[in-house]
């Protein structure tokens, strides 16, 4: 890979370039289901830079919520800001099965080559009762790929262990076993439509269902053996690999608003500006002070601030 | 006093004390109202623990920090859950739920997965009193290796794959509100969650309300009385019920109150560090308002303001 | 008769008798369902006199109303008035499949003696299809009939074709062929409790579940004979008949503020004060003025303004 | 267009005349919003009649005046109803219904009778994309003679008898609001009837709004939002949508315009005096602007007054 380009792989984060990437795949006045951290955070960016009127919705009951802030989970206060609609889970995935809601944003640990995925448990030499390592489960994600006209899954790509041939457990239903399976098995969703990733963007053959690698960044052109040796099957490459625009800079400025204490796009937690005021202010001598929570407080509501005053999309 | 008997009572206020004393014995099943960070019953966990409650099983759509709570504190035997929290904000901050699994410690536990609308359909069906609801949710997929409540069968009308999910009916349900009257009509401003149904499947159902306000003031704004008297065993007033989580329109939690959760992940690392800390917050106060004296009441109120910057209940 | 009795009974109407009576069955607290006319009359009068605390309910999604005026339909503007929960039909009627309704109020057409009850269509010689006379089928009575956990029916008893050995059409489940046959069916509600008229009161065996005249007003005490004649089949009089009270001062003041109009209580359109109003202001001659709907407003208006301000109950 | 197209626009506004012709074709099945005496589309009921619209299904829980206009104006050949509003006010003021099913005048009319809760299940199930739904109402009386739809068998649960009703989707509804923005998010305030299923289970959706508002105005009472615009194919602005019926906070009906209800009632005594009262208000009027220039713009002021000395919507 050329200095150049290194040099501008450099400037993102892994998540960042998953969250713009993902944030692409939503057309402007759709309905978008959204989950939390990195799912949350790409609804929100397409809202903000390419789609403000898509309606943005999450499973605790906000339908066409702002999007001021990224949020910690489907029931963030932020959710409730200028919201059109308040209502419940059993609504909101009422008219998800009846078909209303076109895009649904999730993440994934383990996916298999026709995109059905495992949320629930790590085996490893145990089972479903006691594994290896136990995972959140369905949470929105079981019901979203179940039901969602077009569900994208959204995560950091891992080298080992993410992109598997079996799956421990089947949480969210993609295509089963591939070609009519999943209609077969009276599943109303359409299905996996695309699997967004740092190290490229996957989608599914139109007959077979099969995952195929679509499109890479400019920087990873020439690493898709590399890609493929991330995945265990033998991972199908389309002849014409499009290159995914780097992030651009409207949404990079979305994210600096959306995530003022870089939650979501700096993995460590001692590294967060809102962890090193904690850190620096003598948490961890089990000090406590309200200056703490003031400064923790500016911190969000700037960003918060500017959002609610400023006529979107910046 | 059978089911009937505490919903017809004009005054159900009690103290959260005495709320979970009458109405969660060991061995119940329960669930909680609102979920992960909206309107979730904090205070009302922190007090199972205290009354050292055994052998539960939760039943619910989506359980958090406060159910890694419960876990350690040896409460809970089985989960039956939509989702298990077991990272937030990319960190990873539960082994104690796989330790519980894996270990047996502080107890073993069973759990029993399904997607959160096969949970609320459960809950639906309890609360219209039918034996099953029917779904698409989940076809295909693996709960029903594992799961011993849901079944498949073909519709009878379309004979096309369907999931039934059969009544689920929780022996009490504890459900944190922003205002309700000493009656019980309850309302929610705000995100609902699944308590439309939850709140109608519970044989019990105790209301722990932010505001204690008078009957006129729940009749200004009608439509968001969710939960009518006539559902209601209890009522109880504890402030910030909800820390370190948040209630809209009230306060904020989480990211506004990033102190308590960053204690709160470092301490449950370890299962000593865990014990600590239920040792500090929770055997540590006497009830919720230690705990809130604990937290500082100062703190507490920039909580207040930060949601307020953003979301207000209607006067 | 003796003179006394008869001038007492000739102070009400058969109406004004069967809703006093009928508010009776009314227990304080209780959560009570009610329909339009009498059956709406008789909850408001019971919250008004004898049970403030009642929780009156109308299909239509109103829980805890206030009971301000006799509802012409269960969605009834004056429903909406100082109620504590604003809701839906489905919510209202699947709190009531779930046993939250204590007693519910429905009218009749044609009742058999285990208290099932018509109100769909008299067919005469016709049939379901073509009718000899349509009417209005369920409406709220064919799911409180199923699911209240008592079920109250009142009306004005006819001399013929009311109290009938067979129903044309069974459209509200009472006890249907005795014993436990209800409960065989898998019915949620506890059926019939009471049939309220102004002829008397008559209730169900514990065992057979068959009715009988438990009750009569005082003037109708000697005309046992007149009232089974009333009836098609052989009708059981209990041993140990009760008195019905007469309507009592404070009801009386109810029915006046409740039904300002005396739609509810007087029979025939024409002699109603309301239709006088426009009569006499000229609307047969097609006339519509201003002042036809101010008179009007002013009717029902004073009887709202004190029931509003006066601290219930009366 | 397809069913999605409509809903997906920003600005669904455009007239009565212009929905009618639209989303209403001869042979459809219909429902309405609200019921009998509340946020019940009159206006769009004479609009129908105006289209001279054949050969309708009309189905709903309940069905009141506007039924009795619809079915003497020719339109309606099927009625799929839990309640025909025969009297009112202790007046018996209903053979028109009566006369189509015996005597075919206008036309041969087919009824089918539910319960009302029935209906609300088979609405929800299409709500919900469900095969059927299950209820306990009606279990042992006659409906399953003559109702070709809904179906009993023992559950697979508890073996008991259970009622299932199929999923009904109407091709078109129209509901009343007292609020909506251009996009569709529609606003109820009051009794919500069974508009939280219906307004799911149509497969278009008309809002029949009595003011037309900013999206701003709307997130102020966010839980009052019963109709979010993905719903929504097509939204019309007409004041006074509901007379002679009422609507909750805007104006009362019925007793408040005994005017209009001796009027109705008279002339609808004789099927002569119905095609009377058409001619006069409905063929008579252009449109609802013309309807309401005939009632009499103070008159119907006069009922606004009347409702909001008790009802005041929230602003």
């Amino acid at each position: 890979m050329n200095q150049e380009l290194k040099e501008m792989k450099s400037q993102y984060t892994p998540e960042q370039l998953a969250a713009c990437a993902g944030a692409r795949e939503v057309r402007d006045g759709e309905v978008v289901i959204v989950g939390v951290g990195l799912s949350n955070l790409t609804g929100a960016i397409a809202k903000l830079v390419h789609a403000p009127n898509a309606i943005l919705v999450t499973e605790a009951g906000y339908i066409d919520f702002k999007g001021i802030a990224t949020m910690v989970s489907p029931d963030d206060p932020y959710g409730g800001t200028l919201c059109t609609c308040h209502t419940s889970l059993t609504q909101v995935f009422s008219d998800q099965q009846r078909g209303f809601m076109d895009v649904g944003y999730v993440s994934f640990v383990q996916i298999d080559k026709y995109g059905n995925v495992n949320t629930t448990a790590l085996f490893g030499s145990g089972d479903y009762n006691k594994p290896e390592l136990r995972l959140q489960g369905s949470g929105g994600g079981g019901d979203i790929s179940s039901s969602a006209n077009r569900c994208v899954y959204i995560n950091v790509m891992r080298d080992t262990g993410q992109f598997v041939n079996k799956l421990d457990f089947m949480t969210f239903p993609g295509f089963l076993d591939g070609h009519d399976s999943r209609q077969n098995a009276n599943l109303s969703g359409g299905g996996p439509s695309a699997v967004i990733t740092d190290r490229g963007v996957f989608r599914f053959e139109e007959e077979s269902k099969e995952m195929y690698l679509s499109e890479v960044f400019p920087w990873d052109e020439d690493n898709v053996e590399e890609i493929k040796g991330m995945v265990e099957w033998n991972l199908k490459v389309t002849e014409d690999l499009q290159v995914i625009d780097p992030p651009r800079p409207k949404e990079m400025e979305a994210i600096r608003l959306l995530d003022p204490g870089e939650t979501w796009t700096i993995p460590n937690l001692m590294e967060r500006p809102t962890s090193k005021i904690l850190l620096f202010g003598g948490l961890l001598e089990g000090k406590r002070t309200f200056e703490m929570y003031d400064k923790i407080g500016e911190l969000y509501e700037s960003s918060w601030r500017i959002m609610l005053n400023k006529r979107l999309p910046i | 006093m059978a089911e009937k008997d505490f919903k017809t009572r004009l005054d159900k206020l009690m103290t959260e004390k005495e709320a979970v004393a009458t109405f969660l014995h060991d061995g119940d099943s329960f669930t909680l109202g609102g979920a992960l960070a909206s309107r979730r019953c904090f205070s009302v966990a922190r007090e199972m623990i205290r009354q050292k409650k055994r052998d539960l099983t939760f039943v619910d759509t989506a359980a958090g920090v406060e159910t890694t709570m419960m876990v350690a504190g040896g409460c809970i035997s089985k989960l039956r859950l939509g989702y298990f929290l077991m990272r937030t904000a990319g960190v990873k901050i539960d082994d104690t739920i796989l330790r519980a699994m894996r270990d047996g410690v502080p107890n073993p536990l069973e759990v029993e997965d399904f997607t959160q609308y096969q949970l609320a359909m459960g809950f639906m069906a309890a609360s219209m009193d039918i034996p099953y609801m029917v779904t698409k949710s989940g076809l295909g997929a693996d709960y029903l290796k594992y799961n011993k409540t849901i079944k498949m069968a073909n519709d009878p009308f379309e004979n096309k794959p369907i999931i039934m999910v059969p009544a689920i009916s929780p022996d009490v349900g504890f459900f944190c509100v922003q205002r309700a009257d000493r009656r019980g009509n309850a309302q929610v401003f705000g995100d609902i969650w699944a308590d439309d149904v939850k709140s109608r499947a519970c044989k019990h159902v105790v209301i722990i309300t932010e505001e204690l306000v008078s009957t006129e003031v729940i009749q200004k704004y009608p439509a968001n009385t969710l939960i009518p008297s006539y559902c209601v065993d209890a009522v109880v007033e504890v402030p910030f019920n909800c820390h370190p989580m948040s209630c809209y329109g009230c306060y904020g939690g989480y990211f506004a109150d990033y102190t308590s959760f960053i204690q709160f992940v470092l301490a449950f690392g370890t299962y000593e560090g865990a014990l600590r800390w239920l040792d500090e917050w929770v055997y540590g106060t006497e009830d919720q308002f230690e705990y809130c004296e604990k937290v500082g009441w100062r703190n507490l109120m920039r909580l207040v303001k930060m949601e307020r910057s953003i979301n207000r209940l209607p006067e």
